[in-house]
């Protein structure tokens, strides 16, 4: 088994060698790893390596490949590189700079109040959207100068978390 | 005789719904739950003796409806009523609503409560008992030479605040001459909007201020005790986020002085029930009275594990009528407490709420540590309330013991499906400027960016995390693949059995 | 001047391996995990920074493995090892080893353990130190004739005991004359077979004692101070299964002198460490120096509770040589502290121990509540060791309100997956000998019927029992017809295309 | 949707008549039941009945049919009864005078000692197997008289829970 995967900016290759129960070799980057590891619940496992214990614990991501891993003391966003991903990755790389502008909501709330419309011309810094969640408003601003391009919700909705609500190009 | 209470409704939702319940349970008392829509898998709702559905999710339409309420009240046999914090916990007329129904409020008089929600009269009521307020106006400011005239005599920076006022809004701060019209036309307006009264005051302006306040307790017979001060000046945007008591600020000499005050505050209004007092402290001692709380804090747990003392037991003993059982030679400060706040916030993204799921949670357990939650494994925070997921509050023989006790209780707590605060409570631990106890209101702003640091981990951890994540997507994969091959066992089997039959058919 | 220890070996597993890694924690030391294969996925080897298998699950094959431990102390660089209680925690020649490999053992000196590892020994230390003993033999017993003699001294009842003893063995209960001889060649027998040494002892019997046990603190430097008692007498089968302090039959006057007899019983083994002396007790306040235990005791929490002090962090510091911190006069007892020991078993039969997978947990949390366990959701319970799951203790500010908050602790305490002995416990809680204090160790067996009854529910409990049941399998079978409807749905779709792909095949 | 259950001595027939979100209709020998009731978390209900919470936990038992259920004050174990279920209870009646007197182990242990085999007669009383779990040796004694008819285990063995070890007839 030989995977990539991404986390920040580093692409590293992992590749399991060896695993007889929950004793694993596996190389990240040619770097040998002996280690036991073992699920101990969903999404938690126990790793052992060179006797440091380490709990681990994984929350999938908006996808199948991606992945929120904590370890103690930090937490890592983590993608499983495949063929079907690079090749996604290439026809997307187009667009990526509209995706930048766009305005998501990191979080489930309420649309309080949408000041703009599709073909608006839009400055740096202008508050598009007023979301609430929790007794707290929160106004997203653009980040970039632009244009409008397509508003997804309407005053009143409810919506999920990671959802673009305005399209900006 | 007073019939004793029995059953009390609990018109909250959340850790502290809960926190009110286990005392109940504890005196033998029977608990009744309200909840919206969205609370239906709330822990209050499956811990409550009773539940009742008291309408939709937002507040205005459930938890803050009196007539409802009241309504549950009747209709359970409940013959009180504890309103928690927020919601209807300092409104004077649900206070008022509650005795006409001839159901007992946990809680102060509606006088008391109106006496200390109006911010003009409760510096007047101070004053006139002798309690030091901010210097200031005691008066309604009404015209622009009146304030100009003021605040000459006060002396800039200078606040100018809402009457009716609360959560920062109509509210200016003015340090230069030529911004105090401006402001105070500002202020009334937005006091205006906000509360429909555009009343305001003015107050100095206190730079770097500690947040101290002081916990009374006052029985219906005249008796009133404190139970020491709070620190809480670790606060974000007005909101605290880590409290302690002992104050590491205070001196005895100073305590004894601000509690009899306190208590002389709680006197001057008839109070009676739990009530919390707030400071504002300078760095050389000098404090003020800034307003009364006339409710249960959230921060109340620290007082009950170094006082010993359960206050919402009290509460109910002093709402029952009985005489307070103990007087303020009886009450002493033992070891030292913090209380954390855990939110459901993301800490790296300008603190916003982060509802979800919880996926996973293992709650700190052990010596001096007690928790105080709601939250359980499969369930879903609304996004209607308050981010705040749970109380952690640690107990050590000493402030250094008790920060190394809260340091680890943090390490130990994990959740996973939402993101929250631990991390940042973590490093607040860690500050030097806290480890001291050298801080004030502008605590968080002043370390914001040590706050928000990475931890530090070795590369071994990025590589786990790796592996982590790489074992987990191939045994998933492998159990994919799994189900793929025998699907295609299967399939093979029933093309080969159809070719049979087809045959069969064919003859 | 000594190196202060950074790193601690825990020779343990389970809830004390935990509690013990906690105070480690929190003195900023690292902590080391041992595990049996059993064990790997036990919270202690999850809790520790380091963690290292020492082999088969059977104890005798890993936690008892003196030289496995020592090796991995030594590999993993440990300044220290902790014994927790069981396993090697009174084992003298563990102590001695230690020593020898230039490991700190975090408890007495050898020859403490094996002075009061002996019985016969301890006896007459403390004789000569003047402590209270049961009245009876001094030397072990080489003679019929010397026999007879000693039991018309001391008269009928006596109990015949093995020096070397332990849970039970080479103990015979003699009640009339003509048992006399027969008695003392079984308990002869049985303590060879046993412990490998026949030497026996005869001591008067106490009918319907109380347990006390007093915790005491000693340094390394002959200062020794006791943190009062704990009542121990809720046994089953001579297993403690709920302590409380202070014990509902003190006087102040009685704790100040065994309190003194224990220090000075501590004193005359020159013991360093924790250490706890038992006491057995009669309705008349009449007590004597039954054994002392040189290790910490399972039930040290409710001493933590209510004396304020962390006994494990005490016993890290007197190993660093540390001169206590405090002496007899600053130490208090303040409040009531109670703990119920959660055993896997089954409760409904003969108490049989209960192992499996915890599907479901909710501890218990709030004000006055501290849960010690180590098991999650998932995680497997050995069949290897002790059945303790967990240990819950309750503090109060009166005995009243501490046994009002454990019933409430239990009420919210779940576990399924594993029968436990909560209900039980809450039966205890709720039982009029227990809640007036009158009680001695025939508590449970005078008790036992009530404490087995099934706890009453109307008859709606039932019902919905069986609704819940019968929603949860008509859900179950639903998912399994849809999930075979779309298969069907499927299937059928596959043979039109198949029947269309072979159409052009023949084509 | 109509089904037997069995508690105890008692089976009770119960009857789906209406279900609306978390709002249910049931029937329970006639008595009718109107309950709000939610699963909130794996095999954990919460059920409102006439304003009072209840809290109820299910555990699976050894077969899909069968349910540990505990109430706060009370467990029950409850069996579904359907058509299968009764033709299997007809057929298997004629034995169950053998089920009664075979040992079975209630919890998983490691066998000690076995002091019988096949063709020993038994009397009432007597121990045949010693069974050892959580530092704690059990005995296990025949209930009635009878002739031991197989020993499934051996000395030394794990066995899991419910397992019968001995059967006798």
């Amino acid at each position: 088994m030989k995977l990539d995967l991404k986390v920040k900016d580093r692409t590293a290759a992992l590749e399991l060698i060896k695993k007889e129960g929950n004793i694993l070799k596996v190389s990240v980057d040619g770097k040998i790893y002996d280690l036991d590891m073992i699920k101990v619940a969903q999404g938690i496992y126990s790793v052992i390596y060179n006797g440091k214990s380490y709990n681990v614990e994984m929350v999938p991501g908006n996808s199948t490949k991606h992945y929120l891993v904590n370890t103690f003391y930090r937490s890592y966003q983590i993608e499983i590189i495949d063929a079907e991903s690079k090749y996604m990755k290439n026809r997307k790389s187009g667009d990526s700079h509209l995706g930048e502008n766009s305005i998501s909501t990191p979080m489930p709330g309420k649309v309080v109040k949408i000041l703009v419309k599709p073909g608006d011309e839009v400055e740096a810094g202008q508050t598009v959207i007023i979301v609430s969640a929790m007794k707290m408003e929160s106004e997203f601003k653009v980040r970039k100068p632009g244009k409008v391009k397509a508003v997804h919700v309407k005053e009143g909705d409810l919506v999920e978390g990671n959802k673009v609500m305005i399209e900006i190009e | 005789m007073q019939k004793m209470i029995k059953k009390v409704l609990v018109a909250n939702r959340g850790e502290i719904a809960v926190r009110i319940m286990r005392s109940c349970r504890e005196m033998g008392i029977q608990s009744v739950a309200v909840f919206s829509e969205a609370d239906r898998t709330s822990m209050h709702v499956r811990y409550a003796d009773e539940a009742y559905y008291i309408g939709p999710s937002p507040s205005a339409e459930s938890y803050l409806k009196m007539d409802k309420i009241i309504e549950v009240a009747k209709l359970s046999g409940a013959d009180a009523i504890h309103p928690g914090y927020g919601f209807l916990s300092e409104n004077a007329k649900f206070s008022a609503r509650c005795g006409e129904a001839g159901i007992i409020f946990i809680g102060p008089s509606p006088f008391a409560i109106s006496t200390m929600g109006d911010k003009i009269t409760a510096r007047k009521t101070m004053i006139a008992a002798g309690v030091p307020v901010v210097p200031g106006t005691t008066e309604k400011v009404t015209s622009d030479e009146f304030a100009l005239k003021t605040i000459k005599e006060v002396g800039l920076p200078v606040m100018i605040k809402a009457s009716a006022g609360g959560g920062g809004k109509g509210m200016r701060l003015i340090r230069e001459e030529k911004d105090i019209l401006p402001a105070l036309r500002g202020a009334k307006s937005e006091a205006m909007t906000a509360f429909g009264d555009d009343a305001v005051y003015i107050e100095k302006y206190i730079d770097s201020p500690h947040h101290i306040e002081f916990q009374i307790l006052a029985d219906k017979h005249g008796n009133a005790v404190h139970l020491f001060e709070r620190e809480c000046s670790v606060q974000r945007r007005h909101q605290k986020v880590v409290e302690e008591t002992p104050s590491p600020i205070m001196t005895p000499k100073v305590r004894a002085e601000m509690g009899a005050y306190a208590v002389a505050a709680a006197k001057a209004v008839n109070y009676d029930g739990a009530g919390t007092i707030e400071f504002i402290v300078d760095d050389n001692l000098n404090y003020y009275f800034l307003e009364m709380n006339t409710r249960l804090q959230v921060e109340h747990p620290i007082t009950e594990r170094v006082v010993g003392v359960d206050i919402v037991k009290e509460q109910i003993n002093i709402a029952n009528g009985k005489v307070l059982s103990f007087v303020q030679e009886n009450l002493k400060q033992s070891g030292h407490a913090i209380e954390c706040r855990i939110y459901a916030e993301d800490t790296d993204n300008n603190f916003m709420p982060n509802p979800g799921t919880i996926k996973h949670i293992q709650e700190p357990l052990g010596l001096g540590v007690r928790h105080d939650g709601y939250v359980y494994e499969g369930y879903t925070i609304p996004i209607y309330y308050d981010p705040m997921i749970s109380k952690l509050i640690v107990w050590g023989q000493t402030r250094g013991e008790a920060i190394a006790r809260m340091r680890r209780a943090l390490y130990e707590y994990k959740i996973t499906g939402v993101k929250t605060s631990i991390k940042f409570l973590e490093r607040i631990m860690e500050s030097p400027d806290f480890c001291i106890g050298n801080y004030n209101t502008h605590f968080i702003e002043n370390n914001l960016e040590r706050l928000l640091a990475d931890s530090e981990c070795d590369l071994n951890c990025e590589d786990i995390a790796l592996i982590s994540a790489f074992i987990e997507y191939s045994d998933k994969l492998d159990k994919v693949k799994q189900t793929v091959s025998m699907a295609t066992l299967r399939h093979g089997a029933d093309w080969k059995a159809r070719g049979r039959r087809s045959g069969v058919n064919r003859l």
